[in-house]
């Protein structure tokens, strides 16, 4: 039997971590609603399990989508997760094929070095010698970029990193040691008794060149399996938590676990599944422009997380989703924040009956300017040249007295309230027998996506007029003037609507390329979802992401949504702000 | 021993008075105008208040003052340098090739009207029946009043505000002269329209100026006009092409929709494209407001922070007609004694 | 407070009033609800100041109350006063005092109508001739009663048994001053010291020894108003009129109410009951309420009437304790006594307020 | 008590600033600090989508609060929308949606 006392502290931690884990998942996964947990059993034996397991592998060990914030960064993350994840399956794979047997001890193939003799060789030997040390390096590798990140984190593509606690700290020392002991343990005991490959072994020879290596290898085999031993009693109250809970909520979310609007089990699971990486750090205009440091989403959670006060964290965030699109772990960054908004309205039966029930004349297409359309009527008027240019008979639903969408209610947690109006608008809209929707309004369409269940087709006008002109009902010509594209955050990476918006300026006038399309474009500043920030905070938010896209010195800078036109109109700049419908019908 | 010379920015109506009261005193002036002729915005207006006196003749008065003999007027162009080689001797280069040379420097760049299209609820340039207090008073001097489809408007709208004191436009200023040309407006529109209904949406009442309250009180006495204590909302165009606007009136306490055959907008001052290069060129300090710092608000309102410059009229704030005459002659006399070397104070 | 400031003010408003040979002119609520009021000012007058006063037993209301509430036109009034005036003309007398406060404001506003207007007095005078053959001069002097007491406040003082100070402490009692509407707001220059700081009751009282209490609400109405008393649903405001002025005087601690006006002391005395009733509070020391003495009650007062002689015991409000504060010896069994000595029996006794 | 009267005392309808309850203010004031820049020109109100529909007039409510007069706004603040038009039309840059969510956060806890 292989076995030695300094496996002890190891195999406690693995347990206990073990007993631990299962413990707490299957508690929250018990509080799931039943549509959930029947939702999962559903799709368990299924292609989606396929699925998880796919992007646990690029997710969680290749980190596949950090390599999109910096390579380096990327690789530093792949060395840890993919490097330890193949240390443990080659280790096992070297102790099966040594050993023969499925079942030995979890210790043994941590520890291979320790109870292998060196002498006795076993088919593959060498070369499991070779890939175990090639995979140690990798680790090590990645711990130097971890090492320097520290010191130089704009080399590895970020501006900030996360703030830690001091207990956090502590692991991440620990979790440093980790590889570096084992290094050394495997060395020395390369150094005495020989195996190993080209690092521990070239490494072995070297310290046995000066150090008793004889009488330090057993003990630095009690320190690698303590580290380790202490890692794992340490991870359950620490960030490293994301490890296991990650790959849990990959799974869960694969099988169709959605995060609805109250904190609930998947919510848990997403707030244990945040790495603290920091990438979300240098995504925030909050952070960028207004210096606030406390609100991004790594913070955020971790207050949710160690309850502390982040009262003012609900409130203070533009929801525009650029953490969300870049966060590695894919967590749904708004709603979780939404989840903590409280819902302050007081519904009775007679909450917004005033509103009417407007009369609205039939048509195959209908118009929705919303609220804020109103206040550029300049957007309006485009839309109704275009319409008849194209020879379009329309329904203009919202033209009087027309009622919000909801939205702006649902963004700060009023949902009860919001679902009133939702019901009396989509009366209209339904009333107008329309096929198609077409809304000016990047909130309103959001919503009435997500939240209508129209049972017909909803557009932006973006995608409106990309249709108009393929279906060669509209013939823009295009002019020589240099655009540059604000893609409203609801718009681009709200509804990944990117492919439209370029189209139509390509067709009308010459785009110019910056850092910001598609779905990593700025945020206006005029967001209805941030309830903390001031009037001039706005302003000062709002004029560093006009600078940046003037900096691509457009002819005009054009977007897609009322409420960015009047937030971007507020500072007087020689470059005008257009919609895209505005730009169209000028061109047409 | 040669006469000091002047050189002045801007013959509007500040620079006009300032170079005349320099050459009465014996100094010689370089004028420098970017348009043909010399007036600036006085040249837009019709009739003047509180006395309703033609602006023509004002516009006039200014334009045989600066025929002196010792005031070289330099119209339709505009400097590209200006060199300071110390307090006392200036060098100027104008787009046309020609090179002034002076003791002093005057800055009379004025103001320019804000641009209402900015303020797109309230769909300038949008609709066609809103126009500007600029445009009305081109109205005024072809003496007609007519709405885009060619009617005489039967009801008006005068809409204050539009671009001053107002956080979304970053325009924080009051330009102070919009209440009072308003109300000036409205009589001018009631002479014309004796049938029209006219009402003035407003904020706050400003009426600081001499026989300002006593025109106020006459435009709602005899002249029939009606006020609404409200701001403008939004605004929108209804199919016969009139403006369907809504403001709360908040003496009532409701929000008041109405339909408007014309609406006026009193657009605002800002400082002028001139002045921001004037001072970008020479460093001179600018209030928040954008318009050029004087050196004391008090005691020193015509120097800059820049010692031989000078600066008058609506170039350093919001000011009417009268208060600019004045300023132009102040800065006259602190320029003569700055030139003669008997400054009073520092 | 600046009290010479306010004196230079009054001094603008000093009206004339008669020296003697006064016509009286009843009031309709001081003598349902006070008649001892009324018939000490006759004999103080008389028997004291040694003053002629006619007391009419002709003579009918003024209407004023129908008036204000617009049930009586303009014309019906001016021909009924016109008839008192032909009354005080037949006596011989040109001087004319009405008791009632309303009345002093209609007599007031009807001769400015007619000096404005000659036609309209023409056809007064034809008015009453067709109803009553008689003819009428238009008095000669006109002044409320209070005016009347106002005018002689030192001779009272110079007569007085008690002046208006506790007599266990020497201190000046504490008087608040009501002044009817209708004695100034609509004719400043009628009443003294105008409409805004009247000196005619606050005038008596430091005279006698007291110490007016001026407070926010002094010149608030009472809150009768006739159509907000006399129409049930208005009667909640009139009453909250009352209740504005109590709690606004209340922190002054006042030992009595002072008033001219007859509507005035009948609403401040009874609405006491009223609102302790109905809510329960009262305003005078211990549960007590605030005393309401008319000017010419609080004149025989001073001047050593007995307490039921002058009908004391017709108000809501105990006077007991401003009695005894004022060291006014009163027989407690006399009180529900009537003039011939019978007992009159007790009123039930209020919930809340003590008396 | 029985009412036996067929009135009751009418309640005043002075504003009574010394005996309101000013603490509503003075929340506002502390969240939302740039209500106090409100001139009461009313634009918000005239572009209200509530207060086109019903009386809700959010120029007024803020107004009441700051003079204590708290219970029309409990009573009122729920007919808002929350969409923010108001927010845009301000000419003094008051933070109106923030103070209308002060208001109905401070509604809220104090179940007014």
């Amino acid at each position: 039997m292989y076995y030695d006392p300094f496996v002890l502290p190891f195999m406690i931690g693995l347990n206990i971590l073990c007993i631990y884990l299962v413990v707490t998942y299957v508690r929250w996964i018990r509080s799931f609603s039943r549509a959930d947990r029947h939702t999962i059993l559903k799709n368990m034996i299924s292609i989606k399990t396929l699925r998880a397991c796919k992007e646990i592998f690029l997710e969680s060990l290749v980190h596949h989508k950090i390599y999109r914030t910096s390579p380096f960064l990327g690789y530093m993350h792949m060395c840890f997760g993919l490097g330890w994840f193949l240390l443990i399956v080659v280790g096992k794979i070297e102790s099966l094929v040594y050993h023969t047997s499925l079942f030995n001890p979890p210790y043994f193939a941590i520890f291979f070095r320790f109870f292998h003799p060196a002498n006795e060789a076993f088919p593959h030997s060498n070369v499991f010698a070779f890939l175990m040390d090639l995979i140690l390096l990798m680790i090590l590798s990645g711990l130097a970029l971890a090492w320097f990140k520290r010191l130089y984190s704009r080399l590895l593509g970020m501006k900030r990193t996360t703030r830690h606690r001091p207990f956090d700290r502590l692991i991440l020392t620990v979790l440093w040691l980790i590889f570096p002991v084992r290094f050394l343990a495997e060395s020395f005991t390369s150094g005495s008794r020989g195996g190993g490959s080209f690092l521990t072994h070239s490494a072995g020879e070297f310290f046995a060149s000066f150090l008793p290596v004889e009488s330090l290898s057993y003990p630095m085999w009690w320190v690698y399996s303590s580290v380790l031993g202490i890692f794992f009693l340490l991870l359950p109250f620490s960030r490293y938590m994301h490890i296991p809970t990650e790959m849990v909520y990959i799974f869960l979310k694969n099988w169709g676990v959605k995060q609805g609007r109250k904190f609930t089990a998947i919510s848990k699971f997403q707030l244990y599944a945040c790495s603290r990486c920091g990438i979300c750090i240098d995504q925030c205009q909050l952070g960028s422009s207004l210096g606030l440091t406390t609100t991004q989403p790594v913070y955020f959670l971790k207050k949710i997380r160690h309850h502390e006060d982040y009262s003012q964290e609900i409130d203070n965030c533009l929801m525009c989703g650029r953490c969300e699109n870049a966060c590695p772990v894919d967590l749904h960054l708004n709603l979780l924040r939404l989840s903590q908004r409280k819902d302050y309205t007081h519904i009775t039966k007679n909450t917004y009956t005033y509103i009417p029930a407007p009369r609205i004349p039939k048509a195959r297409v209908a118009y929705f300017a919303g609220c804020m359309g109103h206040l550029t009527p300049g957007v309006i008027r485009a839309m109704r040249q275009l319409f008849e240019k194209a020879g379009i008979e329309y329904t203009f639903i919202d033209e009087q007295n027309g009622i919000c969408c909801g939205r702006p209610m649902m963004l700060s947690g009023n949902y009860n309230a919001a679902s009133i109006v939702v019901e009396r608008n989509r009366t209209a809209i339904l009333n107008s027998g329309a096929e198609i929707l077409v809304t000016s309004c990047p909130i309103c369409y959001t919503t009435f996506k997500e939240n209508y269940h129209l049972n017909l087709k909803i557009m932006h006008h973006t995608e409106y007029i990309a249709q108009l002109i393929s279906q060669g009902l509209l013939h823009p010509h295009a002019s020589e003037l240099r655009t540059v594209f604000h893609n409203p955050c609801e718009l681009g990476r709200g509804n990944g609507i990117c492919e439209s918006p370029m189209q139509v300026l390509q067709a009308v006038s010459r785009p110019v390329p910056t850092k910001y399309d598609g779905k990593k474009s700025l945020c206006c500043g005029g967001s209805l979802a941030n309830l903390h920030i001031t009037p001039t905070q706005r302003s000062r938010l709002s004029e560093d992401a006009l600078n940046a896209y003037l900096s691509y010195h457009p002819d005009v800078l054009v977007t897609a949504c009322p409420l960015c036109k009047k937030t971007f109109a507020k500072n007087h700049h020689t470059v005008p702000i257009k919609d895209i419908a505005e730009i169209v019908a000028e061109n047409c | 021993m040669n006469p000091m010379n002047v050189i002045i920015i801007g013959a509007g109506t500040a620079g006009c008075e300032a170079a005349y009261r320099l050459a009465k005193a014996g100094f010689t002036v370089e004028l420098v105008e970017k348009e043909c002729t010399p007036g600036g915005n006085l040249n837009n207006w019709f009739q003047l208040f509180p006395d309703r006196k033609q602006a023509s003749a004002l516009r006039q008065l200014l334009q045989q003052q600066v025929e002196h003999p010792s005031i070289r007027l330099h119209t339709d162009t505009v400097p590209v340098k200006i060199e300071r080689q110390d307090a006392r001797h200036y060098a100027m280069e104008l787009d046309n090739g020609a090179r002034l040379e002076g003791n002093a420097l005057l800055v009379t760049t004025g103001f320019r009207t804000f641009d209402a299209s900015r303020k797109e609820e309230y769909g300038y340039g949008i609709y066609e029946n809103v126009i500007t207090s600029v445009e009305l008073e081109n109205y005024f001097a072809n003496r007609q009043i007519l709405t885009s489809t060619g009617k005489r408007p039967e009801r008006i709208g005068l809409i204050q505000c539009v671009g001053s004191r107002d956080e979304k436009m970053c325009n924080f200023h009051c330009s102070k002269v919009c209440c009072i040309t308003a109300v000036k407006q409205a009589m001018e529109l009631r002479e014309l329209l004796p049938d029209a209904e006219i009402l003035c949406f407003y904020m706050d009442m400003r009426m600081f100026g001499p026989g300002y309250e006593e025109m106020y009180r006459e435009a709602q006495e005899k002249y029939n006009i009606k006020f609404v204590r409200g701001r403008l909302s939004e605004a929108s165009e209804n199919q016969a092409k009139q403006v369907v606007v809504k403001c709360e009136d908040t003496l009532v306490g409701k929000p008041m929709r109405m339909t408007l055959d014309l609406m006026v907008l009193m657009v605002g001052m800002e400082a002028s494209d001139g002045s921001r290069w004037v001072a970008k060129e020479l460093q001179l300090p600018l209030a928040p407001n954008g318009f050029i710092q004087p050196g004391d608000p008090h005691y020193a309102t015509n120097r800059t922070a820049v010692e031989g410059v000078f600066v008058a009229g609506c170039a350093t704030s919001p000011m009417n007609l009268t208060d600019t005459l004045t300023d132009a002659r102040s800065a006259a006399l602190a320029i003569g004694e700055f030139l003669n070397g008997n400054e009073h104070y520092n | 407070m600046n009290l010479e400031a306010k004196q230079q003010i009054w001094k603008e408003y000093q009206k004339e009033i008669a020296d003697d040979r006064y016509y009286y002119a009843r009031s309709c609520i001081r003598q349902t609800f006070f008649p001892g009021s009324e018939w000490a000012y006759l004999d103080i007058l008389g028997n004291r100041l040694g003053k002629t006063v006619f007391d009419d037993p002709r003579h009918t209301t003024c209407t004023g109350i129908g008036y204000h509430s617009d049930v009586v036109p303009v014309e019906t009034i001016m021909t009924v006063v016109a008839r008192h005036f032909a009354l005080m003309t037949e006596a011989g007398f040109e001087n004319i005092t009405p008791s009632c406060i309303t009345s002093f404001g209609i007599y007031t506003e009807i001769l400015h109508t007619w000096q404005e207007h000659p036609e309209i007095e023409e056809q007064t005078h034809e008015y009453l001739w067709k109803a009553t053959r008689r003819e009428f001069k238009k008095p000669k002097n006109l002044a409320h009663t209070s005016d009347v007491i106002y005018k002689f406040r030192h001779e009272i003082a110079a007569q007085k048994k008690h002046a208006l100070v506790d007599v266990h402490t020497g201190r000046p009692l504490r008087v608040v001053d009501h002044i009817g509407c209708h004695y100034a707001k609509m004719f400043p220059s009628k009443g003294i010291g105008g409409a805004e700081f009247p000196a005619v009751l606050s005038g008596m009282v430091t005279a006698w020894g007291g110490e007016p209490v001026d407070y926010p609400e002094r010149r608030h109405c009472c809150g009768f108003g006739f159509r907000n008393y006399l129409v049930l649903a208005n009667r909640g405001y009139s009453i909250a009129n009352s209740k504005k002025k109590f709690e606004s005087m209340q922190p002054y601690e006042p030992d009595f109410i002072i008033t001219n006006c007859p509507g005035c002391a009948m609403f401040l005395d009874k609405w006491q009951y009223t609102i302790s009733e109905m809510e329960g509070t009262t305003y005078g020391k211990d549960g007590y309420g605030i005393p309401v003495l008319t000017y010419e009650e609080a004149a025989a007062l001073v001047l050593g009437y007995d307490p039921w002689e002058i009908g004391l015991q017709m108000h809501q409000v105990s006077v007991e304790p401003l009695l005894e504060k004022m060291g006014i010896a009163y027989d407690p069994d006399a009180k529900y006594r009537n003039a011939r000595g019978e007992d009159m029996g007790r009123p039930a006794c209020p919930n809340y307020l003590k008396v | 008590m029985n009412n036996i009267w067929g009135f009751t005392i009418s309640s005043a309808r002075v504003i009574d600033y010394d005996k309101n309850d000013r603490s509503f203010a003075q929340y506002m004031t502390d969240t939302v600090p740039s209500s106090q820049l409100c001139i009461g020109c009313g634009g918000c109100t005239a572009t209200c989508t509530a207060g086109a529909l019903t009386d809700f007039n959010i120029r007024k409510l803020q107004m009441l609060v700051k003079r204590g007069e708290n219970r029309e706004a409990g009573e009122q603040m729920h007919k808002c929308m929350l969409c923010g038009k108001c927010l845009l039309v301000c000419p003094r840059g008051v933070d109106t949606r923030r103070m209308i969510f002060a208001m109905l956060k401070y509604i809220d806890n104090q179940k007014l």
